[in-house]
């Protein structure tokens, strides 16, 4: 290819080095980050001629932030987030889902389903954001008037389990990783319900709703087909690794710079929900997320519906 | 009260390893002007600033004049800036007068001293003899037994002095203070002091105590 | 009364143009920059700020936000400030107060921000958390300041109210407010701002209903860079006028100076 | 030499064992405030805290931690400290550039910290973005305090300066100069302490790889409050003897103040 | 150059509605030692500041004596508290001398002033006194061809006032500079001043100008 030529001119003056191409992959700490954390610790070859990076970036920010600077080449990303890359840069689309929603309702009160939230102090994260959004539309498809639920925000789940562990909460929705540590501190902590199970009863949707979305840089996708392909089988596997050998994720994520403790990721892996499904199995329920996003808040989306163009699909 | 004496002994005093004071012994009339004099530094305003208990002398058994209750006109004039001349002058009264006394008397001092149109001027707007002017009245216009004089007239013309120095005399007879005046300007002592102490030397002793009556100007010019 | 003010040249009319003009220039700079780079995430044009402004305003919440933050800023401002003058006052006075406020203040000076959000969620409500941040983090500077200020009065001053046997609290009201208040004023927009800024922090992390930081949250993740411009904007009118206000409060305070 | 310190009280013996005794009540109260709580997400005990203390320094990236976090809040707090002295000396010389600057200022003040992440992020890259904030908060903190120390300086003395034709370099080395002094130093530890903090905020964010906020994050995630407790155990280590370090400095500033 | 005259013509100065000076007009002769005397609070140190260009006045074609370059012993002492006296002394010198120059006349002043042994001393270690004299020794050691005395004597006791003016008579005949002089005290003036100009009023005016041979003290008594 192109590129090979080029190396071959710089190498004239040092024959023995091969330079590889370069491609740079970034995934959120927490469950993204686990569900990479074989090939990372491991840097399998994908194909010959690349040499992969792997980073974990510690927020969703920083995360954000580089995929909005076009830096890296394939990133995990919240699905919403990809669909503002899109709209915003142009330059990525969704080439698969990772992981589909980990959020649970918990409570230490003796409640069985989401109607019986009504009146009661409910912690949930990132007010106006994509939980709370889905949050809220089950509640919405299920007929329960949010309004009379006294919901209480923090930014982050690390905001949100020492309220519920000091019992400054009772009931929260609440995501993997953090609520199996939460469920470590505070034993009396039972699950209620999984949001994504409410979410396939609202959206009539065999998976339910996609929380992290694997994008790749268009070009680089067009230009590296078959690397492209065979790093999804590899992130399949290292996603089916994660799930079975729950003994060694923990330890895996740690080297590679998850910072949630070993023994905790081991415990989340049950309901962490890791799957790897190609876009083309899932452009319904994109479409349909994303237009419940919408309805909401437009700017959760990058402003506006993206069209179809956003799935990497072969046409 | 006529023969009480202020008797100052064995005081102690220095900074770092200056000896300013080394068992110094004074007697001061009480309920008369004692005036101060000697050479610049020789340590008059530290003695005064001890006796008013304002520094702190190195010796054990000292005491100092504080309780007697002290009104000082302080070599630099220590005016608040930030307080116009009424304020400067209440601001040391507090409750020491009932209202309309304090007004009274506040309104004949300044205007005594010749600057009753500057009352609501702030420090920085004043002349130098203005301000030191201010800084006589509030020593003169707070009820105290002694009052404690460091160079009162520098920067004041000589009539606006020579009214003061009147207004001063008629006050100490009527109002029984025992007054500490230091100054460099001998017709001053002169005409002011009922007994002229010289200071000098280092550490600083008395080299003479003179009474009014048998002064004469060259012979302390000699002293000091 | 021109010689009478803080510094010369506040307030006067040629001031004010230069200052428009710095800000045009400014805004030159940055549509021209924003046109050049061409890309709305690294910085967006002008005109693009303003549409999201008027959005922002729009929207019916936004009255609620921008009250409830100012309150909470406000609010926590006087108590850091007041606590300040007493603590300073008495720490002035009694050096064993001194000494014992020392470790409790090389502690509340030095624990991060978002560590102090934490702890405030845990330990008081999440409605009160933003404000005990505030309260925190903008109460050792002011601490410092009032300390600084009453020790550096002329030392003659505080002998000659000696002598007079001022009462402490003419001392007080005389000299050691007047002399903090000179000190504090050069200080007291920076440090509102600082207020400000916290607080927003704060609200960022605890989320309550209104208030500014929760809605600057929202832009910041869904990375819309216009938003959080307009937020900006609208952060800087706000401590603007803030200050304007704070400049014609203490005007009168320096009337002595020339 | 008693009488030429700051505060007559720093550094005399007696002092010492009064910050002692605070710092002894304190610990004191907090064991017995733990052990009535007695949960250890709310208030760990020391013994707790003490454990993650040793587990914090025996990690092997340790030192590199705080050494890098230090050094970027030395970095950025001398580099807001000189830009602070110029802006403040230019700006009190020249009333355009000062009104110039102030927009810039309540800009660069209003904006709040995360934000001011989230852009410094865009703009530079992870390892700088701290540190820029760092400088962005504390300058117009000790700007604000430069330019009132210079404005606040004895007219009198300025008139003097004046009359004897003292070149520029002459009035910058012996009147701004030290009046600036006197007045930063007495806020110096409070701005050095928010540096400090602003940094690992910035840290926290942006996550360089190494840096006492990347560590905080982590416990953070983990809900370790004992970890939490023992960073800031640190932190407070770090700022005392920083501020140690400025003392020793600065003492001889003041030998001319009885 | 014996005859020169320095003219100051039609200057007006007033601060808000208190008017200082109405169309003032004097002449000072040039290096000689013209002394000035008046109320206090009637305008002498404003003229001084006006004439060395330190308050701005409010006439439009009005020329300082600024760049003849001035020497300004100040009223109040403005010494910089936080340098020592070689330091506040050396600081307004800014490379006028060569360095063992500035050495050997440093230590030739002081030693004349009598304060040769505060050297090191910081201001607020020294008394009244001896700060006005460092004040003296600054305004005297900085070349300059007019020198302004704001009552340069006062808090210095007789004997060092009487050196340091007998100094200050053989400087001036040897080094031929203008002085303005401004005193409230009549001997001081009798003693160094060539011509004495009474100011007074409201706005202030010359009152009289008299000639030091023609002189006599109770006459200018009675014009203040
Ligand atoms: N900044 C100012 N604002 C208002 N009035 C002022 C200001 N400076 C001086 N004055 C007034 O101008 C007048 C003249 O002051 P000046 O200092 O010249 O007096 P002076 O003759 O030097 O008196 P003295 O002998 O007491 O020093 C005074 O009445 C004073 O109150
Ligand atoms: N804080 C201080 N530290 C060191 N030395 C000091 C201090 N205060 C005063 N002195 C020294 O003490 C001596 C006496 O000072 P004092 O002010 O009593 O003199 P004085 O007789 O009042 O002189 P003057 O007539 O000039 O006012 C001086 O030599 C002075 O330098
Ligand atoms: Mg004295
Ligand atoms: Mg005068």
């Amino acid at each position: 290819s192109q590129n090979a030529i080029t190396n071959n001119k710089k190498s004239n003056s040092d024959k023995l080095a091969i330079v590889n191409k370069e491609v740079m992959i970034s995934a959120p700490d927490g469950l993204p980050a686990i569900a990479i954390s074989k090939l990372a610790k491991e840097k399998p070859i994908i194909k010959d001629g690349y040499e992969v990076t792997y980073s974990v970036e510690a927020t969703s920010e920083s995360l954000s932030t580089t995929v909005m600077k076009e830096e890296p080449d394939i990133a995990i990303v919240p699905s919403n987030m990809a669909a503002i890359a899109y709209n915003k840069t142009s330059s990525y689309k969704i080439a698969g889902t990772v992981g589909m929603g980990s959020f649970y309702l918990v409570s230490t009160e003796d409640i069985n389903d989401f109607n019986e939230l009504v009146g009661k102090k409910v912690g949930n994260t990132g007010k106006s954001l994509t939980p709370d959004i889905t949050v809220q539309t089950v509640l919405k498809e299920k007929g329960i008037n949010v309004d009379d639920i006294d919901f209480n925000y923090v930014n982050s789940a690390s905001e949100l389990v020492p309220l519920l562990v000091t019992d400054k909460l009772n009931t929260a929705f609440v995501p993997e990783p953090a609520l199996s540590a939460l469920m470590e501190k505070n034993k009396d902590i039972k699950i209620i319900k999984s949001l994504n199970d409410g979410w396939k009863e609202v959206a009539n949707s065999k998976q339910g709703y996609p929380q992290s979305t694997i994008i790749i840089k268009s070009d680089f996708a067009e230009n590296n087909q078959e690397f492209v392909e065979a790093f999804l089988g590899q992130l399949s596997n290292s996603i089916d690794w994660a799930n079975d050998s729950t003994n060694n994720a923990g330890e895996y994520a740690k080297e590679i710079g998850v910072t949630t403790d070993p023994n905790i990721i081991n415990k989340s892996m049950e309901r962490a929900n890791l799957k790897f499904i190609s876009v083309k199995d899932m452009i319904e329920d994109y479409n349909s997320y994303y237009q419940k996003l919408y309805n909401f808040d437009p700017k959760t989306v990058g402003g506006t519906l993206p069209d179809e163009g956003i799935y990497l699909v072969e046409e | 009260m006529e023969e009480i004496k202020l008797r100052i002994k064995n005081m102690n005093k220095k900074y770092n390893d200056n000896i300013i004071f080394d068992n110094f012994d004074i007697e001061f009339d009480v309920n008369k002007v004692n005036c101060i004099v000697g050479k610049s530094g020789c340590g008059k305003s530290t003695l005064l600033n001890i006796v008013s208990g304002i520094v702190k002398n190195d010796s054990e058994d000292f005491k100092t004049m504080e309780d007697l209750g002290i009104s000082y006109i302080f070599q630099e004039d220590r005016l608040i800036e930030w307080l116009n001349v009424e304020e400067n002058i209440k601001f040391v009264l507090d409750k020491k007068y009932k209202k309309e006394v304090l007004e009274r008397k506040l309104q004949d001092y300044l205007d005594l001293a010749g600057i009753i149109q500057y009352k609501k001027y702030y420090p920085q707007m004043l002349s130098g003899g203005i301000r030191q002017r201010v800084n006589i009245v509030r020593a003169l216009i707070y009820p105290s037994k002694v009052i404690i004089m460091d160079e009162p007239f520098k920067s004041i013309d000589i009539k606006n002095k020579n009214i003061i120095m009147e207004k001063l005399k008629y006050i100490l007879k009527k109002e029984v203070r025992t007054v500490l005046f230091v100054t460099h300007d001998i017709d001053e002592a002169l005409f002011i002091a009922d007994k002229i102490y010289v200071l000098g030397g280092s550490p600083v002793k008395v080299k003479g105590v003179l009474d009014n009556n048998s002064i004469d100007k060259n012979a302390i010019t000699d002293l000091i | 009364m021109k010689e009478f003010t803080l510094l010369k040249s506040r307030g006067s009319r040629s001031d004010k143009l230069e200052v428009a003009l710095s800000c045009v220039i400014l805004l030159f700079l940055w549509q021209i920059i924003a046109w050049k780079i061409n890309n709305e995430i690294y910085l967006p044009t002008i005109g693009q700020v303003l549409s999201s402004i008027l959005e922002i305003i729009k929207a019916d919440k936004f009255y609620m936000d921008i009250i409830l933050s100012i309150g909470r800023c406000i609010f926590s401002f006087i108590i850091a400030l007041i606590l300040s003058m007493i603590f300073g006052i008495v720490a002035y006075l009694s050096r064993g107060f001194r000494n014992f406020l020392r470790p409790i203040n090389a502690l509340a000076s030095s624990i991060p921000t978002m560590v102090l959000v934490v702890l405030a969620l845990i330990w008081f409500d999440k409605d009160n958390a933003p404000f005990i941040v505030g309260i925190a983090i903008v109460f050792p500077i002011l601490y410092d300041s009032v300390l600084g200020a009453i020790t550096n009065i002329d030392k003659n001053i505080l002998e000659m109210a000696k002598l007079y046997n001022i009462s402490l609290r003419g001392k007080i009201l005389n000299i050691y407010l007047p002399a903090i208040k000179l000190r504090l004023a050069s200080i007291l927009l920076s440090s509102f701002s600082l207020a400000l800024k916290v607080i927003i922090a704060g609200e960022v992390h605890g989320q309550p209903n209104y208030g500014i930081g929760t809605r600057i949250q929202i832009e910041k993740v869904n990375f819309n860079t216009s938003g959080i411009f307009a937020w900006i904007v609208i952060i800087l009118i706000i401590s603007v006028i803030l200050d304007v206000v704070q400049k014609v409060m203490l005007r009168r305070s320096f009337i002595w100076k020339r």
